[in-house]
């Protein structure tokens, strides 16, 4: 028996097909901001309001890939990802809050607004370092990892899986909007974040620096998809398959599988955190609606749309149903609720593998 | 009864014609400024004329009105009265203008009103009229209150003009009636009592210790009520989780399926109440009625609704318990937007009927609102039902056969399909249920299922998927809980306490309090 | 059940209408090109409740001013969009009824959430805003205008009212609210006013509860106790649409009476008392600058024309909606004035406008973006409709910075 | 030859009032291979649920040379040297044949090293032998869940393999396969029971009876009789509540 047979194939035409597609998607927009630049008039231009929402759906979708990380490839079902989201959001805020300084409306040098309104004397310890952009970044990813490695430690370590693990994200999610509700945790309260000035020495209001958050979030998609690219192509990524599948088989091949889900839930974790921290100057704001449950459900319909399991589908997933949404609720704002739930129903039922699944479908 | 109307003869006739003069000359106040008014109605109140009584009430439940020329007139049904004379007048309705009154008329009116009732036939009457006098108190009342007092024989009423007397010779000049006064209201439990004890304070130094006291013993009954009543808010609390969540308890504890429009279901059912309400609202002998007409109207409408899913959709996705998830968060969004566009975003009123309005007062004088109450005796009905109906009948049974061993119950004739979505609608039939009444306490719009959700899954996971019992008790723990953390931690807090408590227990027992027994749940 | 049937088709058709009022489907046939109102109220999530109501007022002012013959000739065209109670969304949204749509004015927003989400979108935009909506003040945009009440001409006056002999000299106030900023702001400059007037801080109770909250009983219960203890008590509401209606029912079946302890709220009018029984309410206050028992020509106009809309009789007016009225009308004017829509003529065109408002007084926009309005108490009546027991005899200028919130002092001018 | 001898004694497992095992015995010596037959319901199962860590004991002794393996989870049982095939076969099906050996093959197990793993020459060898060990080298690269019954069976023994585990817990091996399939897999597990020790769970007598090896009966989750198959079938409380059914 010769040694070639066993040789690893080349990935076959339809993972191939996939890979070029999301290449066509990274480069169809890498373009927006350049044809921005054209007149008016030209057919070519792509208006300020496409860059700028596509810039949102760019962070969309990294968090639909941290989700796909996470449940298409782990099985790791969290209904609470749009809290991971939330808190990089909210660490980029705070970030932001700081370089207001004394353009606050109140002109106090170092307290947000809503501090100086609600009374503060003094920044609250957890503001500390928050001034500094390398620190603020730093937490973007190490809050929603740590949030995500307590509750995955005990949760795995419990073999709490599939609805019951669901069930508890959700909760996790529910219990930390309502707790940032409250004007007492020092975060704004319901009104959250806003009315930023500057990032990195740039002020928000410019079209370039629309252009450089579109690109900054652009590079951090192509990197979390590599990234992702290579974790599950790699023997681990075969191992969270394998736990996705039959997870206690894998434990009785010897396989701790607490601290194998825990690191992939800590890194899906991270890149929502991500997602959120590029997401918060786009928009412009940032507030504990971000952690409502009804977000992560979304996300886990973006991935499911495009198809689990398969990175260009979630990327695929977010942007096709945010898209969808954006058309909707301007051209159709009574009805397109409708429209939508009929998608997540019919994908459901009829396309269970996703968008995704029908492309491959008919490369068969 | 005949003493009364002896009396009341008695009264009239003994009037001078002085006072009846004061009376017609009293009376225009009624129909000017505010101020005028308070002092018209007290005018009217001490003179004790029964005349004024109706024009009082009228006057209190707006239906004094009043003529260009100042003439006051009293709408009764249909008819216009004079309201000096009580002779029906010919006037257009649309030339009148009805007197308004405001906060402060109204408390003189209810003070007036309760001197001028405490002589009424009706027990009922009488027992209002103290109330108001309690709340009015003054001096003046104290002749009026011993008089009602000797002659009242039922014992309800005596007790509350005992009080009101108390009440009314706190504020008298007379240190004994004073001290009187304040011994009768410090062996109560009433709130009220030591309000107006607090209040006296300040006015009456001489007798501070003696009213610090009567605080102290009302504080001390208060305190025990309070536990009493913290508990029942809790069972209350505690009723309302149930009832979103026992619903759920069946589709989602007994089935697997996450149903997460299970919230719309509960919303659907509270919008039945309206259509039932609606229909009803022309139908006088029917109104009544209409609450306990709409729990088996909102249970047909939301099982069939639930059917139809279940037939529909859920069934192709048995086995992905979280395809359904995907599935029914999308049902949700689209019932929730048909009920908007159909009935509108705004709320939806709905009325309680009397017998579910106002507060009780349990035994040891702890009040409970009545709604509230009603919701706790009816989700233990309910309950109990729905135990009812697993444990002893013929579908119950084929449930569980069905639940527990699919292939097995199918081989001995069952038809699976068929218990499937009876089980589906009889678990959205309860959501349904739990909608009608959770529409006598919260908001009747579309949004009114999407606040229950969350709580009923961790109702029903902390309680033990599948167990009836478990979910009960943790309903009724997370309740009571809930609402003992509530002064200390504030609404928000105690709840966010609640809800890292209950994931905390599951990592510790992630089964629930109740877990399944057997090997069968671990497959 | 015939009844429902038809408001079933009826309220079906109402949706598909609005889908095809949409430029997408509605051909142009005017000659020149139509000015483009913008809308941008929630449809659906949880501030659809209160803003449904809103999109039909400005679609009803589009459609009386087309019938009016246009504004400068041209016609009016409605672009609604749903932002759907999001705030990213909002913001969204805005950029693109700016930049797709290019609209000459938005008439949106209820929380003031959604606005500060949208302000800079406006700003950088360089659009135009009006706000309906009684908001907490501190805030100053040249890009907004701001038609709802600012807490000088709600609040105070309010309470004013209740610590007066009509109001029953209140001593003791509990100030209950939904936790956020409004609420937040409103009560520290009750406090602040209330302070001014001798009432310390022992006397006055301050509790806030999440959006939504349903379960009243422990907090009712606590405001009894409060008011136990021997003053004359009152309670100022801030609480936020949803929770009202369990709020209410727990007042009522607590047998709070709003002889011995009132509750003035300044979130609640005539759409949210539609969804409650009134009758255990009666008395209970509401401080607002509009009420739709106003009697004044100008509000005979505005609820004929709105019943003339909406055919259904079951259907209030309410001040936010009053507010939109006014604003729309003002917006109109200035348009006339300046003959041209462009924004930065209009915004100068509009301050000093004066409309005679359904209110009843003749407002005038201010320099400051804000209105002057009278201010109104009205008691609750059984029938879900206002008495209105006070009306202040002028109109009270808006003050948006409140002089009892001491940082204004050092507040940066803009 | 490492060999460790795996010992349980007065093993019982109680669910909900239901004995599963009642003050079990059972030692297994380095090297030997052992047969457990017993009716449905006899506590086999149990049993390796009990030695794999998937089931804790209420009570008794379960060792493993010096280790207590009550006090281990499954992960590190494994890692311990003992192998398991299901009686249902579990492989992973959305991962080729050479996948799902390349998973089981012994090597570090953490995150971070199978994120660093790369197939060294030995380990790709060692593969290849066990794939050609069980017949599936024309399948290599064929995704597991589209094998046959037959098949997954192979692949699961070859997975057990690729551990190189000390002992052996093989569950139904020959479950719904043909006499031919039956037949390799006999030589095949009595090849390998010089290496390892192994315990075969089995209904099929004839094939216990190919393997050659002692036999344990167990009935109502105790032991009834254990010694040579011959020994076993004439033990006459074995006919009654076994064989002469």
């Amino acid at each position: 028996m010769s040694a070639t047979t066993l040789d690893t194939p080349a990935p076959s035409r339809i993972r191939l097909g996939l890979r070029a597609v999301m290449g066509v998607v990274v480069v169809v927009l890498a373009t927006f901001p350049l044809l921005n630049m054209l007149p008016q008039d030209s057919v070519f231009h792509v208006s300020d309001f496409l860059v700028s929402v596509s810039g949102k759906w760019i962070c969309y979708a990294i968090l639909a890939l941290s989700l796909d990380l996470a449940w298409g490839y782990a099985g790791i079902l969290s209904l609470g990802h749009g809290a991971f989201f939330a808190l990089g959001g909210y660490a980029m805020g705070m970030h932001l809050m700081r370089l207001i300084g004394p353009r606050g409306v109140y002109g106090h040098p170092v307290l947000p607004d809503f501090m100086v309104f609600l009374g503060y004397q003094q920044l609250p310890w957890y503001w500390l370092g928050f001034d500094h952009f390398a620190f603020a970044m730093l937490m973007v990813l190490l809050v929603p990892g740590m949030l995500a490695l307590v509750l995955g430690w005990l949760c795995f370590r419990s073999r709490i899986t599939g609805v019951y693990l669901s069930i508890i994200t959700q909760a996790m999610t529910y219990a930390l909007m309502l707790a940032f509700f409250r004007n007492d945790m020092g975060f704004g309260g319901n009104n959250g974040f806003t009315d930023f000035k500057e990032l990195l020495g740039m002020p928000l209001n410019t079209g370039a620096a629309r252009a450089s958050l579109f690109y900054a979030s652009l590079v951090s998609l192509v990197g979390c998809y590599l990234f992702c690219l290579w974790m599950t192509g790699t023997k681990y990524g075969r191992v969270l398959t394998a736990i996705r599948d039959a997870e206690n088989r894998v434990r009785f091949l010897g396989y701790d599988t607490t601290s194998h889900k825990l690191f992939a839930f800590v890194a899906s974790a991270m890149m929502a955190g991500l997602a959120g921290a590029l997401y918060v100057p786009q928009v412009g704001i940032i507030n504990p609606g971000e952690f409502s449950p009804g977000n992560s459900i979304e996300a886990v319909i973006w991935v499911a749309v495009g198809g689990r399991g398969t990175l260009v589908g979630a990327v695929i997933g977010a942007f096709s149903v945010n898209g969808l949404k954006t058309w909707l609720t301007s051209a159709a704002p009574d009805l397109w609720l409708f429209v939508l739930g009929g998608l997540f129903v019919a994908v459901t039922l009829f396309l269970p593998k996703g968008l995704v699944g029908l492309l491959k479908g008919r490369a068969k | 009864m005949k003493r009364t109307i002896l009396l009341l003869f008695l009264l009239l006739a003994a009037m001078p014609a002085r006072a009846q003069d004061a009376f017609l000359a009293a009376l225009p106040g009624l129909g000017g400024g505010f101020g005028a008014q308070v002092e018209a109605v007290g005018q009217l109140g001490t003179l004790g004329d029964p005349r004024a009584l109706p024009i009082l009430t009228a006057l209190s439940e707006g239906r004094l009105l009043r003529l260009a020329d100042g003439t006051l007139l009293i709408r009764d049904g249909t008819r216009l009265l004079n309201a000096a004379t009580g002779a029906p007048v010919d006037v257009a309705e649309a030339d009148t203008q009805r007197v308004t009154i405001n906060n402060r008329v109204r408390g003189a009116l209810r003070g007036a009103l309760g001197q001028l009732q405490i002589i009424s036939p009706n027990s009922a009457e009488r027992l209002a009229a103290a109330d108001a006098i309690f709340r009015a108190r003054s001096a003046e009342n104290v002749p009026l209150l011993d008089a009602a007092l000797a002659r009242e024989s039922v014992p309800e009423v005596r007790d509350r003009i005992a009080l009101a007397l108390a009440a009314s010779r706190l504020v008298a000049t007379n240190p004994a009636d004073k001290l009187a006064g304040i011994t009768a209201l410090g062996e109560t439990a009433s709130p009220q009592a030591r309000s107006i004890l607090l209040e006296a304070r300040a006015a009456n130094p001489e007798v501070a210790t003696q009213i610090d006291a009567a605080v102290a013993a009302i504080d001390q009954r208060l305190a025990i009520r309070r536990a009493a009543e913290t508990l029942f808010q809790g069972l209350s609390l505690g009723s309302v989780l149930l009832l979103a969540a026992l619903g759920l308890a069946v589709t989602f504890g007994v089935m697997g399926v996450i149903n997460m429009a299970h919230g719309e279901f509960v919303m659907l059912g509270a919008y039945t109440t309206v259509m039932v309400q609606d229909f009803a609202r022309d139908i006088p002998w029917l109104q009544p009625w209409s609450l306990p007409i709409a729990v088996p109207a909102a249970f047909l409408v939301t099982a069939a609704i639930g059917a139809a899913m279940e037939r529909g959709l859920i069934r192709h996705l048995y086995g992905r318990p979280l395809e359904t998830l995907l599935l029914t968060f999308g049902v949700g969004m689209m019932i929730q937007q048909a009920v908007r566009l159909i009935f509108g975003a705004q709320n939806r009123e709905v009325i309680s009927p009397p017998w579910m309005q106002g507060t009780l007062m349990l035994p040891f004088d702890i009040p409970v609102t009545a709604n509230r109450l009603w919701i706790l005796c009816f989700s233990l009905v309910i309950f109990g039902l729905i135990l009812a109906a697993i444990r002893m009948t013929r579908f119950g049974l084929e449930m569980r056969a069905v639940t527990q061993r699919r292939p097995i119950a199918a081989a001995m004739g069952i038809r699976t399909g068929r218990v499937d979505a009876l089980t589906f609608a009889f678990g959205s039939g309860i959501a349904g249920i739990a909608g009608v009444a959770l529409s006598q306490i919260d908001n009747v719009s579309p949004n009114l299922g999407t606040g229950y959700i969350i709580d009923s899954f961790l109702v029903v996971v902390f309680g033990g998927v599948g167990s009836l019992a478990g979910t009960l008790i943790a309903a009724f723990g997370l309740g009571v809980i809930n609402k003992m953390l509530e002064p200390w931690a504030g609404a928000v807090l105690a709840k966010v306490f609640v809800l890292v408590a209950v994931m905390a227990f599951i990592q510790r027992r992630p089964r629930g309090l109740f877990p399944q027994k057997g090997r069968a749940a671990e497959a | 059940m015939t009844e429902t049937r038809k408001i079933t088709r009826r309220a079906a058709l109402a949706g598909l209408s609005t889908a095809l009022a949409t430029p997408a489907f509605r051909p142009s046939f005017a000659q020149a090109a139509p000015i483009k109102i913008g809308v941008l109220h929630s449809l659906s999530g949880t501030m659809a409740i209160s803003e449904t109501a809103l999109r039909d007022t400005v679609l009803m002012m589009v459609e009386h001013q087309n019938s009016k013959g246009g504004l400068l000739g041209r016609r009016l065209e409605a672009v609604v969009v749903d932002p759907a109670s999001n705030w990213p969304l909002f913001a969204e949204k805005a950029r693109e009824l700016l930049q797709v749509h290019k609209v000459d004015v938005t008439f949106g927003c209820w929380t003031s959430v959604s606005r500060k989400s949208v302000l800079p979108v406006f700003e950088e935009l360089n659009g135009m805003l009006f706000y309906p909506v009684q908001y907490e003040g501190e805030e100053e945009s040249r890009n907004i205008f701001y038609t709802g009440a600012a807490p000088n001409q709600q609040a105070i006056p309010a309470v004013e009212y209740l610590m007066g002999p009509d109001g029953g000299e209140a001593k003791r106030i509990a100030l209950l609210g939904t936790d956020y900023v409004y609420p937040r702001t409103t009560n520290r400059i009750l406090r602040g006013y209330l302070n001014s007037k001798g009432i310390t801080d022992a006397d006055i109770m301050e509790e806030y509860t999440p959006f939504g909250h349903s379960d009243w009983q422990g907090i009712v219960a606590r405001v009894k106790r409060f008011a136990g203890e021997g003053k004359k008590t009152a309670i100022v509401s801030t609480i936020n649409g949803d929770a009202n209606v369990p709020f209410y029912r727990e007042l009522g079946n607590q047998g709070i009476k709003a002889e011995d302890i009132p509750c003035v709220a300044f979130s609640v009018g005539e759409e949210e008392l539609a969804g409650i029984d009134a009758r255990p309410l009666v008395g209970h206050l509401a401080a607002w600058n509009y009420f739709m028992s106003v009697q004044s020509p100008a509000n005979t106009e505005f609820k004929n024309l709105w019943q003339a809309y909406i055919k259904n009789p079951r259907r209030v007016t309410n001040d936010p909606m009053e507010a939109t009225y006014t604003g729309f009308n003002m917006w109109a004017q200035a348009v006339a004035k300046a003959n041209t829509t462009a924004v930065d003529a209009v915004r100068t065109a509009v301050i000093g406008e004066k409309f005679a408002a359904p209110s009843g007084y003749t407002e005038e926009m201010l320099p400051n973006h804000h209105l002057s309005k009278p201010v109104m108490i009205g008691e609750i009546q059984a029938d879900g409709q206002f008495n209105i027991v006070y009306k202040t005899p002028a109109v009270v200028p808006a003050e948006n910075w409140s002089q009892f919130i001491p940082e204004n002092a050092n507040r940066r001018r803009g | 030859m490492k060999g460790r001898r795996l010992y349980l004694d007065g093993v019982s497992v109680v669910f909900d009032g239901f004995r599963a095992l009642n003050n079990l015995a059972l030692v297994v010596e380095p090297g030997e291979m052992r047969a457990v037959i017993g009716p449905n319901g006899a506590g086999k199962t149990t049993m390796m649920d009990v030695i794999t860590g998937k089931t804790r004991p209420t009570s008794g002794i379960v060792t493993f040379g010096e280790l207590d393996l009550t006090r281990m989870d499954e992960a590190s049982i494994a890692n311990l040297g003992i192998g398991r095939k299901f009686q249902k076969p579990t492989v992973f099906d959305a991962l080729t044949v050479f996948e799902n050996l390349e998973l089981a093959l012994k090597a570090p197990r953490g995150p971070v090293a199978c994120l660093r793993w790369h197939l060294a020459g030995a380990g790709r060898t060692r593969i290849e032998e066990v794939t050609t060990e069980i017949g599936l080298t024309d399948r290599a690269h064929d995704l597991a869940g589209i094998l046959s019954h037959g098949q997954k069976q192979w692949l699961e023994i070859g997975m057990m393999l690729m551990q190189d585990p000390d002992l052996m817990l093989v569950d139904e091996p020959v479950a719904g396969m043909t006499d031919a399939e039956t037949e390799h897999t006999a030589k095949l597990l009595a090849r390998i029971a010089g290496r390892h020790s192994v315990v075969v769970v089995e209904h099929d007598l004839d094939f216990v009876r190919a393997l050659g090896c002692k036999v344990t009966v167990l009935h109502e989750g105790t032991l009834l009789s254990e010694g040579s198959i011959d020994h076993v079938q004439n033990d006459p409380r074995v006919v009654e509540v076994y064989l002469g059914r």
